[in-house]
């Protein structure tokens, strides 16, 4: 049968209590010694997956980090004590569905405390010096060191972007969020309903130059759910469900493939492009197909880099694009007329789900007082740092 | 004589001049900072100890306001692009926390400080860049 | 296209400072919101994914529990600002794979904290009463309204199983620790590696009757890996890859249908039933067929219960098999060869690789001291409580 | 007269004698303690009040000793099926933390008992489960 999965390689680390050694040490052992006893090599891993109940954020990537960064699918899993198992099914369901014909499943779990952590660490108190963590830190190297919070990343993100492209500055950044603010008064389902001129949007308050308050996405909660079908149980369906159904014609999701720059400041620009020249691929749709965008919009300043990272604007043109109003919802390609994550808000795990709501809703015309009429084709995109990257291509049925 | 630690372990101030040391893949020549257990670009798993270059060219940069350490106020923190291409995330110092400072065009250079005294009285020495004027005010 | 896949229905919430609804809240109204949109059922999904960053344990299973509980495969995903991207891509890949037709993604997040918790908190000392959470608890409940600990839970499992079978009692539960701690003393990976006498293990301080310290797992650290590829895959690569190759010969993952008994006690036997028969029909092999088994012993008194869910013993006679030490390493069908998680240990993320990790190396001959001779077809199994089973059947590679 | 509130909304103590309320789904008649959204097991979205009884027999049981609260002592948990098939967790009170003490065959009763009081005076007031031996001592 084709349908066969095998095993190839496996390994495991020792189970104790590791004092001297971070988790990170017990997930690439386990990892390259599944590697080696394959005889394969990161290069040869087209999708992965980690499982871990207690570790944050995107462990999966840090391991990544460690062992190869070659921009792959990856999934962070959990699920109790079948975690492992779990991470396991996503490898599997990746090649059986043709994705991938070979992948990585790690499951991992550092259980006692009292051994180095390998994240950065809040100071003690009154305190004697003592080196911690993979970089032997002493103090909170928050402002000491540059910045790692969100703001001020994306904040420089930007300003790579200034650096590189003319005609972007402090106001191109602003007008991106008086747009979404705009935006997102015609979304009931919005956190903010209300415009803010451009003066307001700069003279707010300053979170991280140049990302001001109003640039920024709020806090706020939410959830978001999509029913998904295959095309054969689809045309089991009532007319109606039919005729209101939407088509994904592109799904994909890219990590980062190795940068040197990444290690110091994480690189939203090359998965996104990875995944939107994949996505357009697949769907054989381009740029100049779509009629509508949601993206990623977490501060003012990543929204317009990722006009040029999908490609919407001309090469290096992402200022010259917000000054002519192009992604307004009555431009030339309207982009984030929900009002994105600055205006709409950002519940994180709902986001992901959001955008898809949001195109979908459009594509049936179904968006009352914000329709983008005669919507047919539209892009999301999402970003988790660390990093993840997802683009989907969506049409509406064909009627 | 105050004894002195490095804020994290790729500062080296007890040898020469200080500078950063970050480990060079011995198969790609990818250079990382903190300890590895193998490399991202080729997964080559040994390493060589490598002394990076003091000077560089700032590649990005932000104010930082809202969360700065209170004791530092409002800082400008810059992404460091040093002459062999390796990249550093740090302070850009002796310069005003204001946007038209921040000069793209101007090579910077590591500078050291104390950052902190612990209850021992060891001082923490932190680096950051500074604009390297004295010797190529007008590259670039 | 046969490979497309459909949106058929879509909802979300308004994002807000949700001060008065709990995160199970914002859930439902989504999930259900999406399924009524559509004009089907959580009967109709065959697959569910729940994406969110900041929701720990079995989350997905707690929004499951409120909209309808029927089994089906369910995964927890995070991916930072992805993550609800990540949920949607776990249900598309089930539906291309052919594992599903129908399923549901979530996205959900609770990012403001001053709104009902809809977990068991803990009291506040010195305080006024006030009602919390769905149960409108005023003080902690445990050890007031029974016991909510593992090691108590599983208890009440196997004295469960004791009420309905005869010849089951506690020294029947310490058999099975007394074995596995047996069996660790050939594997070096384990954390424990000493055998244990049945009187040191009875007279071991009781966690909770019948469960004492050597009958539960212990913390540690750990990692475990594994290389998949498809049989296309498999053809192209080097004999020697070839001749070590195990085969997984079924995967299956379930959730908990509904029982009246699992809102007050979990139920760990249904959702164990179900995946093994449906692993036994995908693999077309039986339990008497297989060669060594290794499953989810937490405690003692879960191994115990699981030989009569796995089949591995007749009908209610769990007891009687331990009794004539069937499940040892020279008995009939050998259970955690490599101590099980009782001694093996048991870091919750790497547990369901690591039974794939033994049973794979033991069908390759390659297990050592601890190798069952000529071992061709193994299970494995695992539960996270919540809950979510995963069985595998292995087969070595026909040689 | 002191003040007094149940442990969990589910216990009713100001409506004659103390007993347990649950929600009753309206489609196929699945009974749940704790506040619902929808029907784990058919769906439905709506629920009516139901008052539950006050009898029932011992499922399972364990006898907790490590991590019981000081104030508790080791105590037993026991899982009870209700004589409506509803399943409840709560502790078997007035019998020794012993296994031998445990008897599947006794039918239990719900009792209440005071199992705090909070800085205003008012008491918590918590149910458990007791053997039902004057009614039916050699039942079952
Ligand atoms: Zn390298
Ligand atoms: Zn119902």
């Amino acid at each position: 049968m084709s349908d066969d999965i095998w095993i190839i390689g496996t390994a495991m680390t020792p189970i104790r209590r590791h004092l001297d050694r971070d988790v990170l040490d017990l997930a690439v052992e386990a990892s390259l010694g599944a590697l080696d006893d394959a005889g394969v090599t990161m290069r040869d891993m087209q999708v992965m997956a980690v499982g871990s109940q207690f570790e944050p954020f995107t462990f999966g990537q840090d391991v990544q980090k460690q062992i190869g960064q070659t921009g792959i699918p990856l999934y962070n899993v959990h699920n109790a004590c079948a975690t492992g198992a779990t991470a396991v099914r996503s490898v599997l369901m990746e090649i059986r569905a043709g994705e991938a014909d070979m992948g990585l499943a790690l499951g991992v779990e550092k259980m006692t405390g009292s051994s180095p952590p390998y994240r950065m660490t809040p100071p003690k108190a009154g305190k004697v010096f003592e080196p911690e963590g993979r970089d032997g830190h002493v103090l909170a190297t928050e402002g000491v060191l540059g910045t790692g919070q969100m703001f001020g990343v994306f904040a420089q993100t930007g300003t790579d972007y200034a650096r590189r492209h003319g005609g972007v500055g402090f106001e191109q950044f602003a007008k991106v969020a008086e747009k979404n603010h705009a935006h997102s008064t015609l979304n009931q389902l919005a956190q903010y309903q209300r415009p803010y001129s451009l003066d307001e949007i700069m003279n707010a308050e300053m979170l991280a130059y140049p990302n001001t308050l109003p640039m920024s996405c709020p806090t706020g909660d939410g959830a978001a759910a999509v029913v998904l079908v295959s095309d054969a149980k689809l045309r089991s369906l009532d007319p109606d469900v039919r005729r209101r159904a939407v088509k994904i014609s592109a799904a994909v999701m890219t990590t980062d493939p190795y940068d040197p720059s990444g290690f110091a400041h994480p690189d939203v620009n090359t998965l996104t492009r990875n995944a939107a020249d994949r996505a357009y691929e697949q769907a054989g749709i381009g740029p100049e197909d779509l009629d509508l965008v949601e993206l990623h919009d977490c501060f003012a300043t990543a929204e317009l880099v990722h006009y040029d990272n999908l490609r919407l604007c001309a090469p290096g043109g992402a200022g010259e694009w917000i000054d002519r109003r192009a992604p307004w919802r009555d431009g030339e390609l309207p982009v984030n007329v929900s009002g994105g994550l600055i205006s709409k808000g950002h519940p994180i795990g709902a986001t992901g789900v959001a955008n898809l709501y949001e195109v979908a809703t459009h594509l049936r015309g179904e968006a009352g007082d914000r329709q983008i009429e005669g919507a047919r084709v539209g892009l999301t995109h999402v970003i988790g740092l660390g990093s993840v990257c997802v683009v989907h291509i969506l049409e509406r049925a064909a009627s | 004589m105050t004894r002195q630690m490095p804020v994290v372990d790729y500062l080296v101030i007890d040898d020469g001049p200080p500078h950063l040391a970050g480990h060079r893949c011995d198969e790609c020549g990818a250079v990382y900072l903190e300890r590895r257990n193998a490399c991202a670009a080729c997964g080559a798993r040994t390493f060589s100890p490598t002394r990076l270059p003091a000077t560089g060219r700032i590649e990005s940069f932000t104010i930082v306001h809202r969360g700065a350490p209170k004791h530092v106020g409002p800082f400008v923190s810059v992404l460091v692009r040093l002459a062999d291409g390796t990249f550093v995330k740090a302070n850009l110092v002796g310069v005003p926390p204001e946007a038209d400072a921040v000069d793209f065009g101007v090579p910077v250079r590591l500078v050291t400080y104390a950052a902190g005294t612990d209850d021992d009285g060891t001082e923490a020495i932190a680096f950051g860049f500074t604009y390297d004027e004295p010797t190529a005010p007008a590259e670039g």
